[in-house]
């Protein structure tokens, strides 16, 4: 990489993240802090790692920006500035900088950076790089640790995700008809983007690319950068973008909310089902190897190959259903009837 | 290859929670039955993995049969054996505890919170039994962000409170999360045996320093240690009653067994006591801490305010029992951690029955309360005499060895603390058999005839009685508090020092 | 076959089928009470041949820490105190319903419940073997007495039973909780022992705030200054006064005290040390500050109060000088002022229920009315000031020994003194309950004695008192057996 | 020379980052910039573990292998680290989660107050 670059965006980071606090418009904030994401898997992605870079851009860059604008679309978009107590802030201040240079403390004493015998890349990731080929036969070695050596953590992340998605519809769904006296018609801008044919005709044609480069991101995620997260998202920010550029209803009448809650259930219930099939196997919970008993003509190294697919699946399942569901809660304050 | 129930425990509400949320979009009312069952088969389970603990020695189970800091390994010793099972069989008892309940304030939404209620006790198992830092941290996240929607379902002002949780929530696992890449930073490994193997080594190095201090505030941010206890009194207050049971007993105290496990078993008593030394301010704040909890409790009006307000004060105990340095006062915290959770279980579902048949529980309206509801006001003795710490409850024992931690390490002022807040336990406890006696508080004039025939009106049964049974637990604790120690605490305790 | 978890549980027992009868039954509820009664002190009788031989059984019931169990032993001196605790309750309990019945008290299920739960608690103090059991009974019994000095459920109650716990919850958690912690991290024991837990090696410093520290933390031994609760606990109906003040609580408050005193420090160490000297002050102020205060008092429960903390100063101070007499005089007086002050109490109750007055004013003349009544106050007070032929001359009689062979001459001025103000805020009001004119007497032929259950009583205590004067033989061998005469 | 200065300048900023989020959450009034503030905390925190699993002159963590199955021996060295990277993904994941909760509980506070100001709200529900 190229280090004067990597000074630049660092640098602009910063700033960036400044901005996005100091704007007194949020959604602006918002797009500012969007920015500010894709800055950032474009450090990482200079790092050497892609697959985090990618998920951030979709993820970071567009999905979590996404969430904002909906929200603020249902709320105030303008900070009215308020006298403020500035002892408070002040205070907080000290504690940051203190936190802060007890963090700097410790710098001195990290390895060199980019050091590749530095014991972070020496000790257990050295094992997974020249491991991965003949434990798993997947040479995407983030794919093989993420679906087979932390494949536990995975599922867990996969949990969070269903987690949040459940919450969320606790939280925030109400019933059709029922209570709408907290402000129902709150903050409508003028503008209705789905009106805008341009947009509709341009999201037309780009959800089906999207979804096909989901679909392939999740199922090429062994021997190139993806996997079931980022199809996962890239499916869900398809269905956004189709939702934003009709209406609520639309997408509904496509997958409706019963579907988004059932279909990351099965998410989770894949990934979880496969490890429990493997302990019925007479194994570990999630020990892939075993399932060459079932699965057709396959070595223990394929079956783990096989099985990683599998589990890419139901996270992509998941991630998908999480990412519409919370979009629309969202967007539609609750109600899944109208919203952006 | 050994039995596969530490992982079943986790595992059994895990896939419920999956079939909560399938059966329960067509059929709420079957949400119930799934999540006891499952919790029931996680109780069999830890109460197997104890017994395989007590009887061969400590644990290992490798997810995915990847060798140790390669894969992710649970470990289950001494410590979290026996804390697994108070929080698998705490869990199920808030459950069949919660049906009623939950049926009353949040009628529409059975299937969410059951799915989100097994989830909490996933995580919560999870952090207890893993042995890798960084799955510590996933789940972590799991019970964080179950417990918020948790408290968040019930509208109103849990709404403010649970975003200040969140922010602290947030704030807590991030420092964790740091303090981690800290020590992965300077070991490359993140399995906790591993990590402290290497530590040995590495005593002298400033950024494991920062790791250490990184994990243990977020920690206390996270268990709500003063001075970050702010957002704990109105989470917990304004939750639904079923939540509330299930969090307060539970999560706190599982952040306490993760400060200790960093401080015992990735770090080691060595580094925590000898090599930084600075052991003796944590137990001054932990005094302070006590004092701050006992004082706010004392000033509430509103009893589960005020029982919140006591949840800070026992923090206090195990954070300062745990860095008194010594093991009697690591033998009261760990107790502690275990007595602490029956005990807030026992009082916040006494609460809970309360406000199911009252409405709420300000005291000032609570008049008869005992004749109305004899029998929850018994479970709320028991928890409340725990809480002072009268013998025969568990309360006394974890007094007993803290306080005894507290002379040994010569730190009077963590004794007087955990005195005085015997004393404001025993004042609020009596303050509400006052009413109970006299029916009013304050300068009104009691009347002595007025309430005494109140008709009875229990909470419903399936509410009183898991109460009970926790109730009876307390006691029965404090009975076998030899036995526990001698085969649980005294292993570890030998071990770490 | 007799055993002390069996005679304690057997109170415990009641206490469950009184709650069950409840209200409707009350016959069949008050007799739970006596027969539960009259067993244990069948049982207590079974347990006597083998004390007085010498023998001390031992039982523990559960290991709760290293080297400390919850355990029993029956010695002399817990037996004594057991007797005295259980023989009292039958009178007491009869005594309660000559008094709650007439007087139409509400909650009376609860009250005698509760009475027995306290009566079980006091014998689980007595047979306690080693400071932790005690501890337990001894929180036991404060919790169970609550309800009964709140009993009234009026302001005025609210107010004495608030103090009442505050100073006795606040004390044994806030000092003698902490005392006990220290004497198990020293010594890692807690069992009592003739010659002390410390083996030495204990500073003298360390030495002096144990002391103090269980000495205050007892709390219900009634030393100043934290004797107020009693006074305080005053608003409680009389019969609870009766059990308070001379059976139960301040004595179980005195026994631990004599308990730590004999079985923890051990005689030998408070006589070769200070700490009998420091002990000794302490208790001569209480019991000459509590018999002046208590001749200032016009309310005859509150002097009878005030009497009461000076009462148990003696026995503290008659531990306190260290000799061997000394702690068996104490040991005895506790039996002795059990009667005398029992029947003053009961007597206070009976002219309440009589004549609804509670001021040592109102009393002129009663003697006339209620000649039965206030013979046993007679027979009580002397017992209290400690004049022949009374049980009470016998112990005070043994105190002055006792302070006479550990050679405090000091000590035995103290206890002429206070015996004189004993004598001054009793006796006049038997002399002008008796010798009056005509004219000055406030009562008219209206008044009768009490109903018989109120009057029974008294009568009973008040020829204990005498009869300990000539027998009292027994009670001395357990004295001299508890501490190796 | 250089390269030392932007190699602590990396973990310095990684710090900044985190900071200047951790200072959003507890500082800022608006509810809305708290929640961005947690986000930057996040990508703080991801910076600094990609940052410990570069390697210089390294490729990206898939392996060249050929297509019968084959497999040359594999040097650590050359790629870059995968380790930290799930780690990461996990991170990310969780933080947007987090993010969408908290969001939602923003929006719902907002509707009941009328406001994302911290002290107002905390204000009105006092009364």
């Amino acid at each position: 990489m190229i280090w004067q670059f990597d000074l630049i965006l660092l640098t602009l980071v910063v700033i960036f993240a400044l901005i996005s606090l100091r704007v007194k418009d949020l959604m602006g904030a918002s797009i500012v802090f969007g920015a500010y994401s894709f800055l950032m898997c474009l450090i990482w992605a200079g790092m050497g790692a892609v697959d985090v870079a990618f998920t951030e851009a979709a993820v970071g860059a567009g999905v979590s920006t996404v969430f904002m604008i909906a929200t603020i679309y249902n709320t105030g978009r303008m900070i009215k500035p308020r006298p403020q107590d500035m002892s408070f802030k002040l205070l907080m201040m000290l504690v940051v900088v203190i936190t802060g240079a007890f963090l700097l403390t410790a710098v001195n004493d990290f390895p060199e950076w980019g050091d590749p015998y530095s014991p972070v890349n020496d000790h257990v990731a050295a094992y997974y790089l020249t491991h991965s080929m003949s434990d798993t036969a997947v040479p995407n070695v983030v794919t093989s640790v993420l679906a087979d050596y932390r494949s536990f953590d995975t599922m867990f992340e996969t949990a969070v995700v269903f987690v949040a998605l459940i919450g969320i519809y606790g939280i925030i769904r109400r019933r059709r008809k029922q209570d709408d006296s907290d402000s129902d018609t709150d903050a409508l801008p003028p503008y209705d983007p789905s009106e805008s044919l341009i947009i509709r005709q341009a999201s037309r044609m780009m959800v089906p690319f999207m979804q096909i480069f989901a679909l392939y991101v999740v199922a090429h995620g062994h021997h190139s950068p993806g996997g079931g997260f980022q199809g996962g998202v890239i499916l869900g920010a398809s269905l956004i973008l189709y939702s934003m550029s009709y209406n609520l209803p639309t997408l509904f009448k496509k997958m409706t909310e019963k579907w988004i809650i059932l279909l990351s259930a099965i998410g989770v219930l894949i990934f979880s089902g496969v490890g429990v099939i493997c302990m019925m196997l007479g194994s570990n919970f999630l020990d892939y190897s075993v399932l060459s008993q079932i699965l057709p003509a396959t070595d223990s190294v394929m079956a783990r190959s096989h099985a990683m697919l599998i589990v890419e699946i139901g996270v992509a399942f998941t991630v998908m259903c999480a990412m519409v569901g919370i979009y629309t809660s969202l967007a539609s304050n609750g109600r899944f009837d109208k919203g952006l | 290859m050994s039995t596969q129930a530490p992982v079943l425990m986790i595992i059994a509400p895990l896939i419920a929670s999956i079939f909560i949320t399938l059966i329960g979009w067509f059929r709420p009312k079957f949400s119930h039955p799934i999540a006891v069952i499952s919790l029931l088969i996680s109780s069999i389970a830890s109460i197997q993995v104890f017994q395989m603990v007590l009887s061969n020695g400590p644990q290992q189970y490798f997810l995915g049969n990847w060798p140790a800091p390669f894969g992710i390994e649970y470990v289950i010793d001494h410590l979290n054996s026996l804390l697994l099972v108070t929080i698998s069989v705490v869990a199920t008892l808030v459950a069949l505890y919660a049906k009623r309940s939950v049926e009353k304030e949040l009628p529409d939404k059975l299937a969410n919170y059951y799915t989100l209620f097994v989830l909490l006790v996933t995580g919560l198992l999870g952090i207890s039994i893993t042995g890798d830092a960084f799955n510590l941290y996933v789940l972590l996240e799991i019970a964080a962000l179950t417990s918020y929607a948790l408290i968040a379902f019930a509208k109103g002002r849990s709404l403010m409170a649970t975003f200040n949780y969140v922010m602290m929530g947030s704030i807590g696992a991030c420092f964790y999360l740091l303090g981690v890449g800290y020590l992965f930073i300077k070991t490359g490994t993140l399995n906790m045996t591993n990590l402290s193997q290497i530590l040995v080594s590495l005593h002298m190095s400033q950024a494991v320093l920062v790791g250490f201090v990184l994990i243990i505030l977020g920690m206390w941010v996270k268990m709500a240690f003063f001075p970050v206890h702010g957002w704990l009194s109105n989470a917990y207050t304004y939750a639904p009653t079923a939540s509330t049971c299930l969090i307060a007993p539970l999560m706190t105290k599982v952040s306490v067994y993760v400060m200790i496990r960093v401080m015992t078993s990735v770090f080691s008593t060595e580094y925590v006591f000898n090599h930084l030394s600075w052991h003796l301010v944590v137990v001054a704040m932990a005094s302070v801490a006590i004092l701050v909890g006992s004082m706010m409790a004392l000033s509430q009006r509103d009893l589960k305010k005020c029982m919140t307000y006591l949840v800070v004060a026992e923090i206090g105990y195990m954070v300062g029992g745990a860095w008194l340095g010594n093991p009697a006062g690591m033998t009261g915290a760990t107790y502690h951690i275990i007595a602490d959770a029956a005990m807030t279980a026992c009082l916040f579902m006494a609460v809970g029955c309360i406000i199911y048949k009252h409405g709420h529980t300000s005291l000032d309206t609570m008049k008869g309360i005992f004749r109305k509801m004899p029998l929850t006001m018994l479970g709320f003795v028991v928890g409340m005499l725990s809480m002072i710490g009268v013998p025969p409850t568990c309360g006394f024992f974890s007094k007993w060895y803290l306080i005894s931690g507290a002379i040994e390490a010569g730190q009077w002022h963590f004794m007087l603390a955990l005195l005085f807040s015997s004393l404001v336990n025993a004042i609020i406890f009596f303050r509400i058999i006052e009413i109970g006696f006299f029916g009013s508080l304050g300068s009104e004039t009691p009347d002595p005839h007025e309430h005494q025939d109140v008709a009875v009106k229990e909470a419903p049964l399936s509410m009183v009685l898991p109460m009970l049974v926790v109730a009876g637990a307390l006691i029965g604790i404090g009975i076998y508090t030899s036995d526990i120690i001698s085969l649980v605490i005294q292993p570890l305790i030998s071990a770490t020092f | 076959m007799w055993h002390p978890v069996l005679i304690l549980s057997i109170a415990l027992a009641a206490a469950f089928l009184i709650l069950l009868t409840g209200e409707r039954r009350e016959n069949l509820r008050e007799s739970w009470t006596f027969i539960a009664g009259g067993i244990m002190l069948y049982g207590l009788f079974q347990l006597l041949p083998g004390v007085l031989n010498g023998q001390i059984l031992r039982h523990s019931v559960l290991n709760v820490f290293p080297n400390v169990d919850i355990a029993f032993w029956v010695d002399p001196f817990g037996l004594l105190f057991a007797f005295i605790a259980v023989g009292l309750w039958i009178p007491t309990s009869l005594y309660s319903i000559g008094y709650m019945r007439p007087l139409k008290e509400h909650a009376q299920t609860r009250y005698f419940a509760c009475f027995a739960i306290a009566i079980s608690a006091t014998v689980g103090v007595a047979f306690s073997a080693n400071l932790f059991t005690l501890y337990l009974f001894y929180e036991l019994l404060s919790l169970s007495t609550y309800p009964l000095v709140a009993h009234h459920q009026d302001a005025q109650a609210r107010e004495g039973s608030r103090k009442y716990l505050t100073y006795l919850l606040g004390t044994s958690i806030g000092l003698a909780l902490p005392a006990m912690i220290l004497v198990y991290g020293l010594t890692g024991t807690l069992t009592f022992s003739e010659m002390g837990v410390f083996g030495g090696g204990i500073s003298a410093g360390l030495q002096v705030s144990l002391l103090l520290l269980f000495l205050f933390g007892f709390a219900k031994s009634g030393l100043m200054p934290f004797h107020s609760w009693l006074p305080g606990a005053m608003v409680a109906p009389t019969p609870v006064s009766a059990l308070l003040h001379a059976v139960a609580v301040v004595k179980v408050g005195v026994f631990s005290v004599l308990r730590v005193l004999t079985g923890i420090f051990g005689i030998d160490l408070l006589a070769g040390s200070h700490l009998s000297t420091i002990a000794c002050i302490i208790a001569s102020i209480t019991l000459i500050t509590a018999s002046l205060i208590a001749l200032t008092q016009d309310s005859l429960k509150r002097r009878l109060a005030f009497s009461t903390v000076g009462q148990l100063a003696y026995i503290i101070l008659g531990c306190s000088v260290a000799s061997i007499v000394g702690v068996q005089a104490s040991m005895l007086h506790i039996a002795m002022h059990a009667f005398g002050k029992i029947t003053l109490f009961f007597c206070a109750g009976a002219i309440f229920v009589a004549t609804g007055k509670k001021y040592i004013s109102q009393m002129v003349g009663l003697g006339k009315q209620m000649p039965w009544t206030m013979l046993a106050f007679f027979i009580g007070s002397l017992s209290v000031i400690g004049l022949p032929p009374t049980g009470g001359f016998i112990s005070k009689w043994y105190l002055i020994m006792g302070a006479l062979d550990a050679d405090k001459v000091w000590v035995v001025v103290v206890y002429l003194v206070s015996s004189i103000l004993n004598a001054a805020y009793f006796l006049p009001i038997v002399y002008r309950a008796f010798f009056c004119s005509d004219e000055d007497s406030q009562y008219k032929d209206e008044v009768k004695e009490a109903p018989l259950p109120a009057l029974i009583p008294p009568l009973l205590t008040a020829s204990g008192c005498l009869l300990l004067f000539y027998y009292h033989d027994t009670l001395f061998k357990l004295a001299q057996l508890a501490v190796g005469g | 020379m250089l390269q030392e200065l932007i190699a602590s300048y990396n973990y310095i900023i990684v710090v900044v980052i985190m900071m200047i989020g951790l200072w959003a959450m507890l500082a800022k009034q608006n509810l809305i910039k708290k929640c961005i503030g947690m986000a930057i905390f996040q990508t703080g925190i991801i910076l600094f573990y990609i940052s410990m699993g570069a390697k210089k002159g390294s490729t990206l963590p898939i392996l060249e292998h050929a297509h019968d199955g084959a497999h040359h021996a594999v040097v650590a060295a050359h790629y870059a680290n995968p380790l930290t990277q799930i780690l990461m993904l996990t991170a990310i994941v969780v933080g947007v989660a987090t993010l969408g909760v908290a969001l939602t509980l923003a929006q719902k506070v907002y509707q009941q107050n009328r406001s994302y100001h911290e002290d107002k709200i905390l204000e009105k529900l006092s009364k």
